[in-house]
């Protein structure tokens, strides 16, 4: 198996814990570190997958993924905004739905 | 100049951005109408172009696919992108009377963003270019939603957020398997390449999965109705008709490029499954509501249910009935934006009028706003489905597609959802005839608001009487692979 | 395309521009209206009498546009077109002219009017709509701009009555909506009248043409009010009088009628549908809810729901008549199209008189009102003597046909429902009339109104004086060419000649 | 033994995401994040892309651990229950779980499937590297092949600062000295700075030709400004909304126009001429690089604010 594969598996298992993170937490910034390393096991997929296919570097999902973390950090930075602002308003750090009974 | 409206619909839009971030108040409105009325005329010179050469290929940076990123203009692209010049200038109009200075300062770039953003779906044929597009818009409607900056607004925007989010991811995790399976970012390159694998099977799992929780589809709706309720209304107006239809737009070009519906009938069967519940969901949540914008929301959920039904209906034998799916399913979305944003638009205007979120405020308001009322009822008449209206014609195609194919099932989901819609719109209708004692104490909003909800309303029903403009933008060839 | 050619248009648009430039004025602006309305309506008579005069030339003027792939919406002035769209302009003309009196110091008249104006527009699509999609579109819109007019005083009972009115409505729409999509689906496009290729579809799938005639009459008799869809018609009767005296007596029962007359006549054929046996059950259906009708309303102690009841029975003699193998029974139902109509409205607009004059609502409280309101319950009389089938009034006339069509056809226990519900007639419309004529006044009136008026205001009177003279000269002039009668031969010469 | 090394990587890396979700305390969790960052950029170096490390470490682990040990801070506030892990009454849990392997087994028979790509796109790269202007491919890529990607990237970075403005308080002055008062460090930082500025702009110089480009370039600029405020020096520059707003959209407006001249010359959008390529390039990233500097560190700055809370802010 090429290191290029291995690390392909590797970003399936960040994909699968982020993805069960996600859904478990309902606490916000949890959720975001769910999503981030959901992004990152996305990335290591795409380049791993197509370098092991390739059996080289390819640049082009390469690039891709640089845009892609690009894009990962203003959602992120986003998201942090949204939720500073939210438990500034509300003193909570979870959705309404989220809160349970109180 | 062959290049210039093609690269207008993304320079335009990105200008505005530019010009409304950086001039002072005056200049950014003004601006910004000229823009808009530029982005219109070149919208008009696109869709003449069409007319002269046909389908063509544009490739940004003079980089042909699958190196480069090209641009696709065809029939379903231009309906796409004439439809949200439509609504997004009209909107535009509504909410520089409707909003304060402050939110229209903010509202601006978000707009041009979001405009940018829906074009570059619109034209793209490249599967990643297409995820930053889709990045780029969630980011845009985020924004929007926010921007009424009260708590509940960004509980919405973050429930917003994150599903947005996961769905981009879930269309990404796709796109990274598709191309390490074929090589491609290209759309049409794919396509020639395309067998259904186990990879792909899963790819376009995820993708579907990621775009359908963009768009809002049972059972994966839960974030929509507070954000689009909840929204600014000329924000409602745009996330409602514009949108929720790129992601759907994008599964609807991977369907038909790919000509998933040989690979998989169960798929169009799932698909269509889905769809009937949101049908079915969201018209009786729609009709359980106590506030009017909430009740629009839903019925949103439930139209996109309308639009999933293309799938089931787009044959692998039957040529023509696919092909009445598809122009039947283009249809409702089209007359769904008109409607719908008219709706959101004329909705605003009655809660402006009240001062309350309510059902029961709206007593007495027929009486008092008229020509209001009767927008909203003719945006109601096209998202019943009932004639002469677009959202009529669409589910005819539809139902006839589905009988053609003895689907007999899809026919009585679509009816009965009609029945539904019927029942919610018209019980928003009777509370406006109520009559109550204690006088009236209504605002009265601006001219422009209200004619400006009338005049999406209006464009709703005439696209039931000039169907034949838009279907004739798709022939068969679009759906069906040669 | 001439000015003839669009003819059909024009008569459409009157009543569709008025409803605009109505809806866009300010409610305070109501001479003006009422002037728009009056010149609209007499404008479309004009043009009616236009087109009548074109189509008894044989021709037949036709506008379309295709809205969807190979599916147009055609209007068309046929003969059988123009016996409707006739009667409506009379009509919308006579029910105006009412309007603007019954409305007069009223709120919302703008609202009121702009949708009666759309609704109007309707029943002309309906009547000149050339295929079963155009008749489909006016047919929902029909619905839709009655619903304004039903709930036009938005009090929780008339909000109900709306509700109603809808689920029925609705429902049947959707019905007939499947059954045109199922028509388009396997059979094609039609024009009204291209029955051939109904008759070679029938033969390759009998089941597949059953269910579409099924669906398409079951969508229509909803609004014609047959048994057991009849529901909506009495609860309907809380909306303001014009809407009941035009819409409920006049456009939509008998939008609903006409349909079932276009299905049989022009998409089926009444051969085919014979052969086929559809038409008999659908002669014992109407037989039913005429006697049935009949026998509620005598039941009824409130004016305007006995009416409403007598309506219910009336419509079905429509029913009955064009069910009936043969031209002369078909005569006397579309005859009777027109003579209905000219009666019920009469009958409304005098029991709104009735209503808004001295207050009364009750049959018991009409004691005496010969001797206060003498012309109103002249006219009320004529309506009801018409109703019972007494000669000369028109009612008469439709009976005769109905009978002898009956005869003809070889259906003898027609006879016998023809006489069933004349005696029910007479027995809840004689007492009516004893009490207004020869019974003293009991008290005070409930609430009187108008004391300036020897009668009753001269826009409430003059309407209902109009209608019962022309159901009296429509029974009288039967034999003169200008009759109803002699226009529904004329269409039945056409339809029967192959 | 190389695959020795990659499988541990991988177990470490699981294991820091498994700990950064699961931890009960939200500080380690995000400190573990922290750290898998850094964990990351290895494997990128491993998986033979130097530039994703270096931007993994600069932006993914950096900025963004940043950003949320500063939201760290202002979230105490809250109601923060630790999550509890096993509630197996609850239906999301099971839902959790269900997604979780589902997606590791779908993923995982997907990865599994042999495979050779049809397109021999990577070929077609280095083919046309030489009419790109520049000679390191990834730069190529993102600056010229795919410069529309791009383009709609920088304008997400836009947005998102667009928003944290969105939701900033009005009228208040975030008190920028408060943080470091001590003065040796202030020294020392301001000597900093203009070697981070320096380094920013080597790595934006070094990206035509080897890793490095505007998108790292542009972070450690952000680092270098958020030094610049936490010494506590003046941020006027940030106080005032159109300084703010034109710093953002400068890259973007450069990116623009350089895109849209060749429109008027009748050539597609994004098309630079074969001659000045480089050139053009060159200053577009130039442009990129001090708009992202500045984005990310107004995001950085505008997040304070967001989290100020106010009393007539109560809805």
């Amino acid at each position: 198996m090429s290191s290029y594969l291995i690390f392909a598996y590797g970003g399936v298992g960040l994909c699968g814990i982020g993805v069960f993170g996600f859904i478990l937490h309902s606490h916000l910034l949890r959720r975001l570190i769910a999503f981030n390393l959901l992004g990152s096991g996305t990335f290591l997929i795409l380049v791993g997958l197509s370098q092991s296919g390739r059996g080289q570097p390819d640049y082009i999902p390469q690039a891709l993924v640089l845009t892609g973390i690009v894009v990962a950090v203003a959602a992120t930075a986003l998201a942090l905004v949204l939720i500073r602002r939210w438990a500034a308003l509300t003193k909570h750090a979870t959705l309404p739905e989220d809160q349970g009974p109180s | 100049m062959a290049h210039f409206p093609i690269a207008g619909l993304i320079v335009f839009p990105l200008l505005g951005a530019l010009v409304s971030l950086a001039l002072s108040k005056r200049w950014r409105t003004v601006m910004s109408f000229i823009l808009i009325t530029a982005l219109l005329l070149n919208n008009v010179s696109l869709l003449f172009q069409f007319y002269g050469q046909g389908t063509f290929n544009e490739a940004m940076g003079n980089w042909s696919a699958p190196l480069g990123i090209e641009l696709r203009v065809d029939g379903l692209a231009l309906i796409f992108s004439l439809m949200s010049a439509l609504v997004a200038s009209v909107c535009a109009l509504y909410a520089c009377v409707y909003l304060s200075a402050t939110q229209l300062k903010l509202f601006w770039p978000f707009f041009w963003f979001l405009w940018a953003a829906l074009n570059s779906i619109w034209l793209s044929s490249d599967l990643f270019n297409l995820y930053v597009g889709l990045e780029l818009l969630s980011l845009a409607a985020v924004g929007l939603v926010a921007l009424s900056r009260d708590a509940t607004s960004l509980a919405a925007a973050l429930r917003y957020l994150f599903a947005a989010l996961l769905g981009s991811i879930g269309y990404l995790l796709g796109v990274a398997l598709l191309y390490a399976t074929y090589g491609t970012l290209s759309l049409p390159e794919l396509s020639q390449h395309f067998s259904l694998t186990l990879s792909s099977a899963v790819a376009l799992g995820f993708m579907c999965i990621g775009l359908l929780m963009k768009t809002a589809v049972f059972p994966m709706h839960s974030w929509l109705p507070p954000a689009h309720g909840g929204a600014l209304t000329p924000v409602s107006a745009l996330l409602s008709a514009l949108v929720i239809k790129a992601s759907f737009y994008i599964v609807l070009r991977l369907w038909t490029e790919l000509s998933l519906e040989i690979a998989s009938a169960s798929a169009g069967m799932l698909m269509g499954i889905l769809g009937s519940a949101a049908i079915l969901w969201g018209g009786w949540m729609a009709l359980n509501q106590t506030h009017l914008k909430l009740v629009i929301a839903y019925s949103t959920l439930a139209q996109v249910g309308y639009f999933m039904l293309i799938f089931p209906l787009l044959s692998p034998v039957d040529a023509h009935a696919s092909h009445l799916a598809f122009q039947g399913g283009v249809l409702m979305l089209l007359a769904h934006a008109l409607a719908k944003a008219g709706m959101f638009l004329a909705a605003g205007n009655l809660l402006f009028c009240s001062g309350q979120k309510d059902l029961k405020s709206l007593a007495g308001l027929s009486r008092y706003r008229p020509l209001n009322i009767f927008a909203f009822g003719l945006a109601g008449v096209s998202i019943m489905g009932l004639p002469p209206s677009g959202g009529f014609n669409g589910k005819w195609l539809l139902i006839q597609s589905a009988m053609l194919q003895s689907q007999w099932v899809w026919v009585a989901v679509i009816i009965m959802g009609s029945l539904l819609s019927a029942a919610y719109i018209f019980r928003v209708f009777s509370y406006t005839y109520r009559e109550v004692e204690g006088g009236d104490s209504f605002k009265q909003p601006a001219a422009v608001l209200e004619w400006t909800a009338l005049s999406l309303s209006v464009l709703s029903i005439l696209l039931g009487l000039a169907s034949m403009l838009v279907l004739d933008l798709l022939p068969i060839s679009a759906v069906v692979a040669q | 395309m001439s000015f003839f050619g669009l003819l059909p248009l024009w008569v459409l648009m009157t009543s569709f521009l008025a409803a605009i430039v109505i809806f866009m004025l300010p409610e305070e602006r109501h001479g003006l209206r009422s002037t728009l309305n009056l010149v609209a309506a007499v404008v479309k008579i004009g043009l009616i009498i236009l087109l009548i005069r074109l189509v008894a030339q044989q021709e037949t003027p036709e506008v379309s546009l295709e809205i969807l792939p190979g599916l147009s919406l055609v209007l068309r002035a046929d003969a059988l077109a123009m016996l409707f769209a006739g009667l409506s302009s009379i009509l919308w003309l006579c029910t105006t002219l009412y309007a603007i009196g019954y409305l007069e110091n009223s709120p919302n008249r703008s609202r009121f009017f702009g949708y009666f104006s759309l609704c109007v527009a309707s029943t002309m699509g309906i009547s000149l709509a050339g295929n079963l999609f155009t008749f489909l579109i006016f047919y929902e819109l029909l619905t839709l701009s009655t619903y304004p007019l039903v709930v036009h005083r938005g009090t929780p009972q008339s909000l109900k009555a709306g509700r109603t009115y809808l689920a029925y409505t609705l429902s049947g729409g959707v019905v007939l909506l499947v059954g045109v999509a199922l028509f388009y689906a396997f059979v094609g496009d039609l024009a009204f009248g291209q029955t051939s290729q109904m008759a070679e579809f029938t033969e390759t799938s009998p089941i597949a043409s059953a269910i579409i005639f099924l669906l398409l009459i079951g969508g229509m008799a909803v609004k014609a009010a047959l048994f057991p869809f009849h529901g909506w018609l009495p609860t309907a009767m809380v909306a303001p009088a014009p809407v009941s005296a035009l819409l409920h007596a006049v456009a939509v029962v008998k939008a609903g009628a006409f349909g079932i007359i276009r299905v049989i006549y022009d998409v089926f054929g009444i051969e085919l549908a014979w052969q086929q046996g559809y038409v008999l059950p659908l002669s014992l259906l109407a037989s039913f809810t005429i006697l049935y009708g009949s026998w509620r309303a005598l039941q009824q102690t409130d004016i305007k729901k006995r009416l409403a009841f007598s309506t219910v029975s009336q419509v079905s003699y429509i029913v009955l008549g064009v069910t009936l193998l043969g031209p002369i029974g078909t005569v006397g139902g579309l005859v009777h199209l027109l003579h209905q109509g000219l009666m019920k409205v009469t009958l409304f607009f005098c029991a709104g008189n009735y209503a808004e004059t001295l207050g009364i609502h009750k049959i018991h409280e009409l004691n005496g009102t010969g001797r206060r309101m003498p012309m109103t319950s002249a006219a009320f009389t004529l309506g009801a003597l018409g109703m019972i089938g007494i000669p000369p009034v028109a009612g008469f006339i439709s009976k005769w046909y109905l009978g002898t069509g009956a005869l003809a056809a070889g259906m003898d226990w027609v006879i016998w429902v023809l006489i069933g519900s004349s005696l029910l007639n007479a027995a809840y419309f004689l007492p009516v009339l004893y009490r207004i004529w020869f019974l003293p006044q009991q008290g005070q009136w409930p609430h009187e109104a108008f004391t300036q008026w020897r009668d009753t205001a001269p826009l409430l009177l003059i309407p209902a004086l109009i209608t019962a003279a022309l159901s009296v000269a429509a029974g009288l002039f039967a034999g003169s060419d200008l009759s109803p009668l002699s226009w529904a031969r004329l269409i039945v010469i056409r339809e029967y000649q192959p | 033994m190389n695959e020795l090394i990659d499988l541990t990587l991988i177990c470490i890396l699981l294991g820091l995401a498994t700990l950064s979700l699961f931890t009960q305390s939200l500080f380690r969790s995000v400190m573990f994040f922290i750290l898998l960052g850094l964990i990351l950029s290895l494997v990128w170096i491993r998986l033979d892309a130097p530039d994703i490390a270096l931007a993994e470490a600069a932006i993914g682990a950096g900025i963004t651990g940043i950003l949320l040990l500063d939201a760290l801070a202002h979230l105490r506030a809250t109601s923060n229950t630790p999550p509890q892990l096993l509630q197996l009454k609850q239906p999301r849990f099971w839902l959790a779980l269900l997604s979780g392997t589902g997606v590791i087994l779908a993923l995982g028979l997907a990865v599994s499937e042999p495979l050779s790509p049809v397109v021999a796109l990577d070929l077609k790269v280095s083919e046309n590297l030489a009419e790109s202007g520049v000679t390191h491919p990834i730069t190529a890529i993102l600056l010229n092949f795919r410069s529309y990607d791009t383009l709609l990237e920088v304008a997400v970075l836009v947005l998102a600062a667009l928003v944290a403005l969105t939701l900033r308080q009005s009228d208040e002055h975030p008190v920028a000295n408060e943080f470091l008062p001590n003065q040796l460090l202030h020294a020392c930082l301001k000597l900093f700075f203009p070697m981070i500025f320096l380094v920013s702009m080597y790595l934006l110089w070094a990206g035509s030709t080897q890793p490095g480009g505007a998108f790292q370039a542009g972070a450690v600029l952000a680092s270098a400004f958020v030094l610049f405020y936490l010494v506590g020096l003046k941020t006027q520059l940030a106080q005032n909304e159109h300084y703010l707003k034109r710093g953002w959209i400068f890259g973007l407006a450069i990116f623009v126009l350089v895109g849209a001249v060749p429109l008027l010359q009748g050539q597609p959008f994004l098309t630079y001429p074969d001659a000045h390529a480089g050139v053009l390039i060159l200053l577009i990233e130039l442009g990129l690089t001090l708009s992202i500097g500045w984005i990310l560190f107004s995001l950085f700055l505008l997040s304070q604010s967001a989290s100020t809370f106010q009393k007539k802010d109560t809805p």
